[in-house]
């Protein structure tokens, strides 16, 4: 009943929320000196050129009804063209989704596997030099700036080893698409070349981008085991005799993942933001160099749709986090 | 028996992360102050050696030469006062905006609290970092608009934070004992509310510089920070970027000198998180 | 009557950032099978220690333990390893009922599959070795036909601790019941694995007197009932008078006297116990506190810690702490100046 | 008799609150309370935990506004008074919080806590503020040296000092002590006590002294009023309540607390099962779910306090002998 | 015929359309898919005739009768006529995108004409000496496809940004707009095939310089774009698998100045900060001698420049005495340059650098290339001074000076607000005439006037090196197209 409401009331905040954002956006998008009219005409275009395309896009309008009508657009899910590119920034931004998802997946996917043991060894020899040794590395980890870190990487591995491609997803066109994800495309047509290349051309950004979150993780988990470690049930649990591995990674993870996993929302942030800059430094074709790149160009359109689009995964990722913090504490859903 | 400050302080010093955090802060702080005289080349700012450029780290340029044959290192050493300046101005306004806020809409609770979960739910519902380099591209690059675009996208966090600890320390008995005693509201916000959520207020900002500082590196990277002939890291990463293959030395240094600071902020603040923050100390005394 | 218990010279100490606290300094304590031994004491003199340092579950590397012993059925519990401690006392031969009943029940999982838990682990109808022994405990798993035997068993002894519709309630998550009901669990918890000793932490501290009438006469029943040896930990005299067969009283980390419950409350001997009970307000309205304060443990007083605050204290008091004398019929008394009493 | 004050049908209602903001129901923390406090008196306010005790001190002192109901102080109605009008009653009104510890800064120093309520309500000069908490300092038993350390640096004895020494600054008429004992060790309660009494002797005091230990109730009131979720059910002078308690409620109560000597009460204590759910009250009367005496006259109506005796007491069959000697 | 060519470049294919893309970063997608009537080869260019045979002009110099070659063929196999570039143009000057500048001024919609079946007919509405040179970039899509796949009156611009319609080498095989695309050779072009032409060519995009480098070195691409870094070119030529192919190019990299606004309208400041530029400095250090000193706005490989005309050197001394003369009070002059183009960078803080030495406060903002070029447009927004390169769009005098300098340009070409009758003269009657050598003469007086004025900055031409996998025959190098015809390059 509770997680309804929940769910409900999130949902309700999603639009105010989304329109909120645009109004930033498109506030400071318009102080912007570029003339989009100007970029989308062309290097050489005349004073008539510009003041047909100022109409057809509707750019000679007040701002506020240009606001209204970009509302409008929006509702109907479409975003524009891009000013740069020339094309629907919707569609850019679905073909380009598939990229930056399976980089976060790799990402999240590797944060976890390491955070989440990591974290419990922490805490279980808290102030070993184990301990210490692995808050170095977190600290470090959290310090350290993600592009200079990419450009390290792709120093050591790419340049000197040779062992990780430099950039890129995959080398060439990649399997076609069925779900747009190469390493499930790949397995399902059963493409080892492929796999290998796109597994290959991942390992590097994924690394750059779990790095940040894997700390955060293994810090959050590490704090929710000691919290945890040191309740009355615990001292209960083991009064009674309860095994202590299964004390540990049974009853005392499941509740320091509690903390945890209401940190995912945050962590996506930090995903969401390292792939902006992650994905220009390797190349990615995802939606975060998209960004930097529309960005760069002052493509406002594309910058209001990317705006949009994160905005949405962000509400819906903690929408996801609230849930899933729902189903593991049965006491929020009371 | 050990007063308050006096029993933190000596926490402080037996807490090496807290200490090493503060001797590498103290290190920048002098770096930016006596760069002049601690550059090998303090002209070099400004002063370009096209013939010299690109040289490897030897004895005369410990840290090698850049694109434009500029010392490294007298570069970085004097890109410890920008990194400074924008931190500490970016932090400064956002907490003049964030904590104000925070205190009053945490304080009254109702509408204004209400307000302000919405219009910061609005800011943090996108990653800061996108906010930031889409104001800071939109204003143009400067140090005092990347100055802005951090301050704008930061504050939530702050309000966020001084909301949940005043609303926290709102329940405390001595806050409820000092309204009964009947202490107006001003008295009670400013002399009893405010000093208990200081410890948090001054961790946040510590671990506050480090996220401010990486996403002004970011800003520079993208070249939406100070203009050239600025040395910034950020920039002086971005401008390393293309020589990588043949100049390791020229990312390399500013990299390190980021990570280095960011470590120290977040090395400070972990540290006085576990000094100053009751909450944590109470866990940590019942730890085994 | 036999020894269950025998805790001799107990002596161990916490290291805090002020440096070493002696929590415990030369403990005695002796419990008989099926006796119910209340062990009293001010705030902070080492109850919860004591009963912690029985079971085996001190901070591990805090704890100091430099002398004395604590002997089970004849096993020195603090000589065994961990694991077999663990294994074989705690939980099965030795239980426990906690002070808090709702931090000691994990938030997230429900009542049953806590009690099932501890059921699959320590009930009696566990084979001491199967084939799983060498098991991983992670891998472990439940026979299906024991299973169906424990859940029986808790269903019927959740029964006798007055839970009505026991399978509804092995179906809640702790936060969904009353503090009175997750203390029944609790003890039905304790009992389950058929102990010799049930060890009850102020397990009525947390509830309100009318549900802590129903609690203690609970307690009392079941351990007369099945011969369990309790003991049970409090700072509240009237509780202890009401439910224990025998009483210790600690100070600052020292047992002063003990004795059975009658003769504790009617002829004690020492002049802390003394004190103790002219504290308990009366409907005369005449209280008296006991001046001073309770030493520090890191900085204790030598010999018997109470000497600053007592009026009969000499110098011998200071010297060493007095030996353990016997003043009647399961009576012992450490003190050099004893009130005199006549008895009554 | 002369009650300082008068307490009439105070009511307050907390708001269960789901998602949304959404109301799902009422804690009736008070649900109709009236009472009089007498000039010069100790009036013991017993109960169990959550029956409303500390939201009627708290209510009286205007922390929580009443949604119905009034309270005269000196015949003033206090009652949902602006906050602003309310400070200057609070000078003769004062609450004592349960943990002093807890309601001391533990950023300030003990000589500053001191000076807060003078800087509030008064205009005294430094100096002047200096003198006035050094007498009071005197009289609650505590060195001068103290002024200058903080809450945690001393007992929780002393801190239960500080905290009266900081109320009784103001030189208020009536203090409302919440559970001041609980938590003490029973060595430690009693000099706590002791001081109550002598500062009551001191300054002219009036005590209304919220405890749930009905043994330090019985030792220092005059009269006890005992509540159940939200509602007093019974009220007198103490010697009758505890001789011949009229409610069953109170008569459980008493027959709850072992009596040190006495006869064991846990062989047969008869009260079952467990308080409801303060969201969901019973009808009628609100006891009658524990209640062995309960019949269908209790579903029905809710009993109003009648007098029986010396005692008021709101119950159908109050008339009828103690269960405890049945 | 064999294998399969990689090109790495260093921007993306978002868009197939001819008619909407225009930029030299994009050129092989129009050159490879797309024929024009004629087209340019070599260096220096040579225009040669491609689906139009000949021409002929009228007297007037407004009419232009194009002579279509005979049984070229479509992809899909329908023959290429007249209707075809009659559509083509009006596509073009209906979408107004791209290439549409070039004629809009000068051709009406409507005005062109099918002759016969073979024949097609432009009529202009002024003459044009630069429309000659124009024809190559009228590229012809095929009509009756396009017409097929409109969409809303949209000319197919949905469509045609991702599909291929045309008579071109190659055949649109694979494409995805954030990787590349992939072309087959078109068996039956008209041009016919050597021997050894490649059978496929992929063009990705790769934006990052050293994946293009580090890709050539391993092999896993077989050329790239000519303008890498001069380090990275220094790093090719030590591999034994990678030629470097060193061509005179036609990109003149220059300041664009503000010549209206004060102080900057003074000549003598003008000349202060060309002398004040380290011309060798950036030309031998920086870019590793890898260009050549160009001291006028035309490309030293092209016609209409002043030979004798040896333009400003680095000197302080020569810059201070000027900066004496100069009379409107000086204020920090503000440098606009191009984020991600670090050469811009470069070049502007080493300006900044030496005037500081004589005295004069120079702020370097830095802005993407739309901002910057949208500011530039504006004569109240355009910056003191922009360091940029002039690219080849067609091969006359006027692509560089007379957009540069010529009032009728102004502001959206003429970006310099430079406002000189004498060289304006010039510069129309140069556009009027048809005579080579007037026309040379014309603009070898107007280039001897800016350069004297310091109208611009003028640092280098460009020198383009072309990195290919060493087995890689047959490149032939235009500086319209940058070498990304591959029809007539072969694997060794
Ligand atoms: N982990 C620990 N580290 C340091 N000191 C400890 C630790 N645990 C307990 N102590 C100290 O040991 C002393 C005895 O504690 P213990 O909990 O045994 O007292 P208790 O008699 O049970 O008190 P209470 O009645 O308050 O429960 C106290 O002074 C306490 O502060
Ligand atoms: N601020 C509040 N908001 C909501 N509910 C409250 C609030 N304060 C008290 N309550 C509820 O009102 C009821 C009475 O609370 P109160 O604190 O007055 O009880 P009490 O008798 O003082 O209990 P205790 O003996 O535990 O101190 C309880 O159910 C409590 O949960
Ligand atoms: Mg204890
Ligand atoms: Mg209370």
């Amino acid at each position: 009943m509770r997680r309804l409401e929940i769910i409900v009331s999130r949902l309700a905040w999603f639009v105010p929320t989304i329109v909120g954002l645009l109004i930033i956006i498109f506030t400071i998008s318009h102080i912007i000196p570029t003339d989009p009219v100007r970029v989308l005409a062309g290097d050489n275009a005349t004073q008539e050129q510009l003041d047909a395309l100022r109409k057809e896009y509707g750019y000679d309008k007040p701002l506020p009804i240009q606001f209204i009508n970009y509302l409008k657009d929006v509702a109907t899910g479409n975003l524009g063209i891009s000013i740069f590119t020339k094309r629907p920034i919707s569609e850019t931004m679905w073909h380009r989704l598939p990229a930056t998802l399976e980089l976060t997946f790799a990402a999240v996917f590797l944060s976890v596997l390491f955070g989440i043991p990591l974290g419990v060894l922490s805490a279980l020899k808290r102030n070993s030099l184990f301990d210490h040794v692995l808050r170095v590395i977190t600290v470090s980890g959290l310090a350290v700036a993600s592009f200079w870190l990419a450009m390290e990487l792709q120093f050591l591995f790419s340049m000197n080893l040779a062992v990780a491609p430099l950039n890129g997803r995959i080398s060439g066109f990649g399997p076609d698409p069925i779900t747009g994800f190469f390493v499930i495309d790949s397995l399902l047509i059963w493409d080892m070349e492929s796999l290998r290349s796109a597994l290959s051309h991942m390992i590097l950004p994924a690394i750059t981008l779990a790095l940040p979150a894997a700390a955060t993780i293994v810090r959050f988990t590490r704090a929710g085991v000691l919290e945890v470690i040191n309740s009355n049930f615990v001292l209960y649990e083991r009064a009674m005799g309860i095994p202590w591995p299964l004390i540990v990674w049974k009853y005392v993870l499941r509740n320091a993942l509690i903390s945890t996993v209401t940190q995912i929302g945050l962590i996506f942030g930090v995903f969401l933001s390292g792939a902006v800059v992650v994905e220009t430094v390797f190349d990615w074709p995802g939606i975060g160099a998209y960004a930097v790149n529309s960005i760069l160009q002052s493509d406002y359109k594309a910058i209001m749709g990317f705006t949009i689009w994160t905005g949405a995964i962000f509400l819906i990722v903690n929408l996801i986090t609230d849930i899933a913090h729902t189903l593991i504490d049965p006491r929020s859903s009371q | 028996m050990k007063t308050g400050w006096r029993q933190a302080l000596s926490k402080f010093v037996r807490d090496r992360a807290a200490l090493i955090g503060s001797v590498i802060i103290l290190g920048l702080i002098l770096c930016a102050i006596f760069a002049p005289y601690l550059a090998p080349f303090p002209d070099d700012v400004y002063e370009f050696h096209t013939s010299n450029r690109l040289r490897a780290p030897d004895g005369v340029h410990y840290f090698g030469t850049d694109r434009m044959g500029s010392d490294v290192l007298s570069r970085i050493l004097f890109g410890a006062r920008i990194t400074i300046m924008i931190a500490v101005i970016a932090i400064s306004i956002t907490v003049a905006i964030g904590v104000p806020i925070g205190l009053i809409a945490g304080y009254y609770g109702k509408w204004p609290s209400d307000a302000l979960m919405r219009v910061s739910d609005i800011f943090l519902a996108i990653p800061q970092v996108v906010l930031a380099i889409a104001i800071a591209q939109t204003l143009g690059p400067s140090i005092e608009n990347v100055i802005l675009a951090l301050s704008a996208t930061y504050w939530p966090f702050w309000a966020r934070l001084v909301y949940a600890e005043t609303r926290s320390v709102k329940n405390e008995i001595f806050i409820e004992s000092a309204i009964a005693l009947g202490a107006p509201p001003w008295r009670v916000m400013l002399l009893h509310v405010l000093p208990n959520i200081a410890s948090a207020i001054i961790v946040r900002t510590s671990i506050g510089m480090g996220n401010t500082i990486l996403t002004a590196a970011i800003l520079g990277f993208l070249g939406l920070g100070a203009p050239p002939p600025a040395p910034e890291w950020g920039r002086m990463i971005a401008e390393s970027r293309e020589f990588l293959p043949e100049a390791w030395w020229y990312a390399t240094a500013p990299g390190l000198a980021i990570f280095l600071v960011v470590m120290g902020f977040n090395l400070l603040g972990d540290g006085l998180r576990d000094i100053l923050d009751p909450r944590i100390r109470r866990a940590a005394s019942r730890e085994e | 009557m036999a020894e269950l218990l025998a805790v001799r010279d107990l002596t161990l100490g916490f290291h805090t950032d002020a440096g070493l606290a002696r929590v415990l300094d030369g403990v005695n304590l002796t419990i008989d099978r099926g006796q119910v031994m209340g062990l009293v004491g001010e705030s902070g003199c080492g109850k919860t220690t004591l009963a912690r340092a029985v079971l085996g579950v001190l901070p591990r590397h805090v704890t100091d333990i430099s002398g004395g012993s604590i002997r089970f059925k004849g096993r020195d519990l603090l000589a065994l390893a961990p694991d077999v401690l663990s294994r074989e006392v705690c939980g099965r031969a030795i239980t426990f009922i906690p002070q808090d009943p709702y931090g000691s029940f994990n938030p997230v999982f429900t009542v049953g599959t806590q009690i099932m838990e501890i059921m699959k682990w320590k009930s009696p109808r566990r084979e001491a070795i199967g084939w799983q022994a060498g098991m991983p405990a992670l891998l472990q798993t439940y026979p299906a036909e024991r299973r169906r035997a424990d859940r029986d068993a808790v269903l019927k002894l959740l029964d006798a601790v007055q839970l009505p519709q026991p399978e509804q309630i092995l179906r809640k998550y702790p936060h969904e019941l009353s503090g009175g009901q997750r203390q029944r669990l609790m003890i039905a918890m304790a009992l389950l694995p058929e102990p010799d000793l049930v060890i009850a932490d102020e397990p009525t501290t947390a509830l309100d007197v009318t549900i802590q009438a129903q609690i203690l006469g609970l307690i009392r029943r079941l351990a007369t009932e099945r011969g369990v040896a309790v003991l049970f930990t409090t700072h509240d005299l009237g509780t202890a008078y009401e439910i224990c067969d025998a009483v210790t009283v600690m100070y600052a980390g020292q047992d002063v006297e003990s004795a059975p419950t009658d003769v504790f409350f009617t002829r004690c001997v020492h002049p802390y116990t003394d004190r103790l009970l002219a504290s308990l307000p009366r409907p005369d309205g005449k209280v008296a506190g006991i001046p001073g304060e309770v030493p520090s443990l890191v900085t204790p007083p030598p010999g018997c810690r109470f000497h600053p605050r007592c009026d009969s204290a000499a110098a011998d008091c200071r010297a060493a702490r007095p030996p353990e004398t016997a003043s009647g019929a399961g009576h012992r008394v450490r003190c050099f100046h004893p009130r005199v009493r006549a008895a009554a | 008799m002369n009650a300082i004050l008068q307490v009439r049908d105070l009511q307050r209602h907390f708001p269960i609150r789901g998602a949304f903001n959404r109301q799902l129901g009422w804690i009736r923390a008070l649900d109709g309370v009236s009472f009089d406090l007498i000039q010069g008196e100790i009036l013991g306010l017993v109960g169990e935990s959550g029956c409303g005790k500390s939201t009627l001190g708290k209510t009286i002192m205007g922390i929580h506004r009443p949604d119905a109901g009034a309270i005269h102080f000196e015949g003033i109605n206090i009652a949902g008074l602006e906050p602003r009008a309310h400070r200057s009653v609070r000078r003769h009104l004062q609450y004592a919080y349960q943990d002093p510890g807890a309601s001391l800064d533990p950023r300030w120093k003990i000589g500053r806590s001191l000076h807060e309520p003078l800087i509030i309500h008064t205009n005294l000069s430094t100096a002047e503020r200096e003198v006035r908490v050094r007498e009071i300092l005197r009289a609650v038993g505590l060195p001068e040296g103290h002024l200058d350390l903080y809450p945690h640096e001393i007992s929780g004895g002393q801190q239960r000092r500080v905290g009266l020494a900081r109320i009784l600054t103001l030189q208020p008429r009536v203090v409302i002590l919440d559970e001041p004992t609980s938590g003490l060790d029973v060595s430690v309660q009693a000099t706590v006590l002791t001081l109550f009494r002598e500062l009551r002797a001191a300054f002219n005091l009036t005590y209304m002294l919220i405890s749930h230990d009905l043994a330090v109730v019985r030792m220092m009131c005059q009269r006890v009023a005992v509540m159940y979720l939200g509602k007093i059910v019974e009220i007198g002078p103490t010697a009758d309540i505890f001789e011949r308690p009229r409610h069953p409620y109170t008569q459980s109560l008493l027959a709850a607390i072992p009596q040190i000597g006495g006869k064991r009460i846990t062989r047969d204590f008869w009260l079952k099962g467990e308080p409801p759910d303060p969201g969901k009250l019973p009808s009628g009367c609100r006891f009658r779910t524990r209640c062995p005496r309960a019949e269908a006259l209790c579903a029905e109506t809710e009993p109003e306090l009648r007098l029986i005796g010396a005692q008021h007491a709101a119950c159908h069959f109050a008339e009828l002998d103690s269960l405890r000697s049945a | 015929a064999q294998g399969k060519y990689v090109h790495a470049n260093n921007s993306g294919y978002d868009n197939l359309d001819p008619h909407a893309v225009f930029d030299v970063g994009r050129a092989a997608s129009r050159i490879n898919f797309y024929d024009g009537l004629y087209r340019w080869v070599d260096n220096p260019p040579k225009m040669i005739p491609w689906l139009a045979e000949s021409h002929t002009v009228t007297e007037d110099g407004l009419s232009w009768t194009f002579k279509l070659r005979q049984g070229v063929k479509f992809h899909d196999g329908t023959e290429m006529t007249a209707d075809d570039v009659v559509y083509s143009m009006e596509r073009m000057l209906a979408m107004k995108k791209g290439p549409a500048t070039l004629f809009m001024a000068i051709i009406d919609p409507g005005t062109t004409k099918a002759k016969d079946r073979h024949t097609v007919v432009f009529n202009l509405k002024e003459p044009s000496a630069v429309f000659h040179s124009t024809v190559p970039e009228i590229l012809i899509v095929n009509s009756k496809l396009v017409k097929q796949n409109e969409k809303d009156g949209d000319w197919g611009q949905a469509w045609l940004s991702k599909n291929v319609a045309s008579t071109g080498s190659y055949t649109l095989r694979r494409y995805d707009p954030a990787v590349g695309f992939v072309g087959a050779r078109f068996k039956d072009h008209f041009a016919g095939w050597g021997a050894k032409s490649f059978d496929e060519i992929e063009f990705r995009t790769v934006l990052e310089t050293n994946t293009r480098v580090l890709g050539l070195l391993k092999g896993d691409i077989h050329g790239t774009d000519g303008y890498l870094p001069q380090d990275q070119i220094a790093r090719l030529r030590q591999a034994s698998n990678v030629q470097i192919i060193e061509q005179e190019s036609m990109r003149v990299f220059y300041f664009a100045v503000h010549n209206s606004r004060p102080p900057l309208n003074d000549v003598h400041l003008r000349r202060a900060l060309s002398y004040a530029f380290d011309y060798d400095g950036f030309n031998n250090d920086l870019l590793k001698g890898a260009v050549s000193r160009n001291a006028g706005p035309v490309p030293n490989n092209l016609w209409g420049v002043p030979k004798d005309v040896k333009g400003y050197t680095y000197d302080l001394e020569k810059a201070k005495a000027e900066l004496a003369k100069v009379k409107e009070p000086m204020r920090p002059i503000v440098i606009g340059t191009l984020a991600g183009f670090s050469e811009t960078e470069q070049a502007a803080t080493l300006l900044q650098n030496a005037a500081r030495k004589i005295g004069i406060e120079i702020k370097v903002e830095s802005a993407p290339w739309p901002v910057v070029q949208s500011r530039m447009q504006k004569e109240d927004q355009m910056y003191d001074m922009v360091p940029l390169w002039k690219s080849t769009y067609y091969v006359d005098p006027n692509n560089w000076i007379g957009e540069m300098y010529g009032m009728r340009y102004l502001p959206l070409r003429n970006n310099s607000y430079y406002r000189n009758p004498e060289v304006d003269k010039r510069l129309e009657q140069a556009l009027k005439v048809t005579d080579q050598s007037t026309r040379d003469r014309l603009y070898q007086e107007a280039g001897r006037i800016v350069v004297d004025d310091a109208a611009g900055i003028f640092v280098y031409n460009t020198k383009w090196f072309g990195p290919y996998a060493a087995n890689i025959g047959g490149i032939r190098f235009c500086p319209i197209g940058n070498a990304q015809d591959m029809r007539w390059a072969y694997f060794k």
